[in-house]
């Protein structure tokens, strides 16, 4: 874990309520994807978790939502604007389990943690199949992003109004080795259901810290209690226990 | 002994600032930002006898100036507390730590205090008696003074290291519970633990937090723990740590000018890792900004004010 | 009815936004700024049988997200405000006003509440219990069942209009207390008043407060007072009108899904003069937001949550 | 009373921890001198009370000490910085009493409302002098300006370092028609003792609100209860009472 100050270099919307934004600074403990920062923002008192979706040198992509007050005040903020930013937070994908061809499955906001994920498996030869999930088609991002890294992509909407209608789970492919999952809560309970082999899951969870220290993300799992900020947000399939 | 150092219940810290507990679990995770030795102690994670996962989640809500927790006291339980926390611990933290100590029975109080009393890097017991009376149907042993001097005339004989008892600030008459636990023998008195809080989402129209209410901390609740102990202080003879929204150095010495012998950060550490980094390296500015010679020296400046 | 109506104890509010009492005076300094009669109602300042002065000055002191008062309740008296203030307000507010009344004896208490009765523009009465019980030493009515009850059951067959009793938060259990003004027949619970706090000037090292404590209040004391208002709703069966640190229409959506009938806006009325009503202008665009019809249908939403 | 916002125009640095600040805005409802504005700042709960140096058109001029955390902000204040006000507050001096050669006996920070008094007295004929009074030559501010307006002037500085060594009860002219004074209480003590003629005093207060709404700065006078905030600052010295 690191505390440092990550500046403003772009920040613009790029589907309804959705935002990227590119600040550089330190990124040294970022080491793998799936892990996410935690930002200081505003006169908010908590800091805000947003999922590294890309790192370029000192430039770190981050892909948020407009949901509320912090992520209403993220996407004002000018280049220049400084943030305070804790980096290397969280376990983050294990890809020497991935085999040839992962699937990856996101949902939402769920999919940028998945492209610095695509990215990786790419570049170590493995044959990435992405499918996205979004509710409408003004909601959808990132598509081309994916396409880009040579993955092949497949989007969903629940609506129809793009792509697949349906859910991500609407889509698997026949033939995967693999798969890496983030989205919503009903969305990760799904793919727990329909999908075919092991695979790593990506949650969220409300947070005191962000960094281990405050025990307030905390979840129960086949092998133990676990921190969501710390031993997560990545939790291997077998592992999962759902409450309620 | 420095500017910035003081005495507690008999041992010298180099400085007032203590990380309280539940904020920087056994230390590790801050020992990767900042070498922890620079800290006068920190008062570790509550610490009960079973090990407990706690409360389920949703466990945090923000709010103006503050948070609210309802981690429930997860912890791994005194054992293993005294097998692999302590250890461990041993290899980042040098000085005598404070042991927060729970129990939901006087029983298991005096269970837990007896165990860490034989550990040698404990050098205080802080006694968190705001855990619910699982024998009278979930009050707190804290808010009633009778059963919370009960507790502690139960611990004493079995404490070998000083105990400090910590109120819980949810009370009418904080002066009256503080006055009991010292009649019982407590060697210093805490405050505050968290106020009881609540947040409603609006979108789901639903609480916040799972367990419905929960521990409101950080700045907001401040001038009410600066006031607590200040009527504590006042009140009685064994020295108190002020806890609640302390922040930055300014707010040690407020607190310290108010009655406190030493200081407790807590919340402040989650929002800023750096936080008891920071207000150590502030204290001596401050205190030439405010002509204060010797921290030591201004424990209850504010009295007959 | 619009949407924005709510009833308190029988009366239609034209919209749930009530400026608290000590903090809209007797409403003609806001007038100049906005007319008051969009208001639900208003409760003026606390007044006793005696003019008073009050505290000694200082009685303000600022806190993060709140603020420190100790005014003492400063006001002209009851009959000056019968025979002065009241034909005043007439000319700028023609809405029922909620009487806000305090005292230092039960005999007071009853004298001002039979006096106020008879005013008609009077449309509900507030009893401030927080006031120093001047025959027991100075403890407040209202942090003690029995001394509420008291109070609430001598005033109680006097009191000609609806009895709104309101509750100080510096109390162990809050719901014994509201239970207790409900059986004595309070026609609703209004909480919470400020909670007791203190600052220190490091500069004089001295309280800021000349009476050293004082009344916390502002946004930072909101998660207590919504989860008071919380608590209280589901005991008792007679309205509540939740106060503490509301600032925007937002804060109003979720006291009254904590379960509040009404909502007093105190301290945000002395920030920002226009309070509440932005308030009111924003109340239809956040219910939207939220999905929210009518408020009068919110009020408990969150209930078994 | 008036509630608007205005635009920092100018903000420089006048004399030791002392600015001046102009900004534009709204100034209708300032009547008279010794009124006071109410200033949101940054994140801090209250609003600040600083008095009215001077009003030209939409612009409004104040002088302040930098003592704490709202003032150390106020002094950073970029121009186009935008502020919060409240305008026209307090009752400011009573003119019709000045006679034909006032005095002005200011100290400190309590210099600025004097300023616009003297102007308004010597816009109306009235012989001016004025001593201002500070701790020590660094301190001093706003002698040329009142120069500048034609009133007669003295410093005196506590430590000799400048003008007239002592306080400004040291340097009081042999022959005045009234007085008028701010500052600090115990020079204001001073000059009740010290003054041959009847006078105002302006009183500063901790306030809750600035327009009369909290009962937070009241004070007992001879004719009554007043609010420093709303019937003072200024009042006159045959209301005063002094506590302890
Ligand atoms: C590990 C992790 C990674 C995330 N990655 C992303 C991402 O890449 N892109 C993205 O758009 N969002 C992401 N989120 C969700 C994001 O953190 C929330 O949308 C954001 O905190 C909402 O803040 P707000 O102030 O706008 O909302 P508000 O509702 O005003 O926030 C109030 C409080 O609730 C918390 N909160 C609200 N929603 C969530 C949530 N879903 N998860 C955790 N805390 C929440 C806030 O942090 C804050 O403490 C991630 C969450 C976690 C835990
Ligand atoms: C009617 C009036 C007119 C004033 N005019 C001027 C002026 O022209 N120039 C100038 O430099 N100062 C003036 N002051 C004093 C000025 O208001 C304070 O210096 C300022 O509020 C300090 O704020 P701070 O945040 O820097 O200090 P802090 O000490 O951090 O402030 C903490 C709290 O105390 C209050 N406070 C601190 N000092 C004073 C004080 N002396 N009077 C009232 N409240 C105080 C603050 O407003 C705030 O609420 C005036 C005060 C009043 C009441
Ligand atoms: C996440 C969290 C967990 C806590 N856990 C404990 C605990 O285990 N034992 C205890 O005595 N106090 C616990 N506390 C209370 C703090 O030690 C402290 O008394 C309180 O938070 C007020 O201080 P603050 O405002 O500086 O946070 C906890 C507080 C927080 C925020
Ligand atoms: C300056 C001031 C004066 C007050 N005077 C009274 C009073 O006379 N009677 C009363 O019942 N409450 C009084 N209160 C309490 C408020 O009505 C309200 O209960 C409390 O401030 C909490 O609400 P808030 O956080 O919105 O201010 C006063 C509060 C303030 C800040
Ligand atoms: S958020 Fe604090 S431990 Fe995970
Ligand atoms: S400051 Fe509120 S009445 Fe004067």
């Amino acid at each position: 874990m690191k505390q440092s100050i990550f500046k403003v270099i772009s920040n613009e919307k790029i589907a309804k309520s959705v935002y990227k934004m590119i600040l550089s600074g330190d990124t040294s403990e970022i080491t793998s994807p799936g892990q996410f920062v935690n930002l200081l923002v505003g006169t908010c008192f908590l800091r805000r978790p947003v999922s590294v979706c890309d790192v370029n040198g000192d430039a770190l992509t981050l892909v948020y939502k407009v949901v509320g007050t912090g992520t209403k005040l993220m996407s004002k903020a000018a280049p220049g604007e400084e943030f305070d930013t804790l980096t290397g937070l969280g376990n983050g994908y294990d890809l020497t389990l991935s085999g040839e061809n992962p699937l990856l499955l996101g949902g939402g906001v769920g999919v940028p943690p998945l492209y610095m994920l695509a990215k990786k498996l790419v570049s170590q030869g493995k044959k990435v199949s992405v499918v996205l999930g979004f509710n409408t088609k003004e909601e959808v991002f990132y598509e081309d992003e994916f396409k880009a890294l040579g993955a092949d992509v497949t989007v969903t909407t629940a609506d129809g109004s793009y792509g697949v209608k349906g859910f991500v789970t609407d889509a698997l492919p026949a033939d995967y080795s693999y798969f890496y999952t983030c989205g919503p809560e009903p969305m990760l309970k799904a793919v727990f259901k329909k999908t075919a082999t092991s695979g790593q899951f990506s949650f969220e969870e409300r947070m005191g810290c962000g960094f281990g220290a405050c025990m307030g993300c905390s979840c129960k799992t086949v092998t133990g209690y676990k921190r969501i900020c710390k031993e997560g947000p990545v939790l291997k399939k077998e592992e999962i226990i759902w409450e309620d | 002994m420095g500017r910035l150092s003081v005495d507690l219940c008999g041992i010298t810290l180099d400085n007032p600032v203590i990380p309280a507990s539940g904020t920087f679990g056994f230390g590790y995770e801050f020992a990767e930002i900042y070498d922890i030795n620079i800290l006068g102690t920190f008062s570790f994670k509550g610490t009960t006898k079973e090990p407990r996962f706690g409360n389920p989640t949703p466990r945090i809500a923000e709010c103006t100036s503050g948070m609210i927790n309802a981690v429930g006291l997860q912890n791994p339980g005194i054992d293993k507390v005294i097998s692999e926390e302590l250890p461990k611990l041993k290899r980042c933290f040098n000085k005598p730590v404070m042991a927060n100590i729970g129990g939901f029975s006087i029983d298991e109080y005096v269970e837990n205090v007896e165990k860490i009393s034989e550990e040698e890097q404990v050098g205080w017991i802080e006694l968190n008696i705001s855990c619910p009376n699982v024998h009278s149907g979930g009050v707190n042993f804290g808010t009633d003074a009778k059963s919370a001097a009960e507790v502690v005339r139960a611990v004493r004989p079995v404490a070998k290291k000083p105990l400090i008892v910590k109120l819980t600030p949810n009370v009418t008459d904080i002066v009256e519970i503080a006055k009991a636990c010292e009649a019982q023998g407590a060697d210093a008195i805490s405050l505050i633990n968290t106020m009881l809080g609540m947040r409603i989402d609006l979108k789901t129209k639903k609480p916040v937090i799972k367990n419905i209410m929960g521990g409101f901390s950080g700045p907001a609740i401040f001038p009410v723990a600066l006031r607590m102990v200040y009527q504590v202080a006042n009140a009685v003879s064994v020295p108190v740590v002020g806890i609640g929204g302390v922040s930055k150095a300014e707010d040690v010495i407020e607190m310290m000018l108010a009655g406190a012998s030493a200081v407790e950060v807590g919340t402040a550490n989650l929002i800023n890792p750096r936080a008891c980094l920071n207000i150590i390296n502030d204290l001596e500015r401050v205190m030439d900004e405010y002509k204060t010679d010797r921290l030591s020296d201004i424990t209850g400046g504010a009295f007959n004010g």
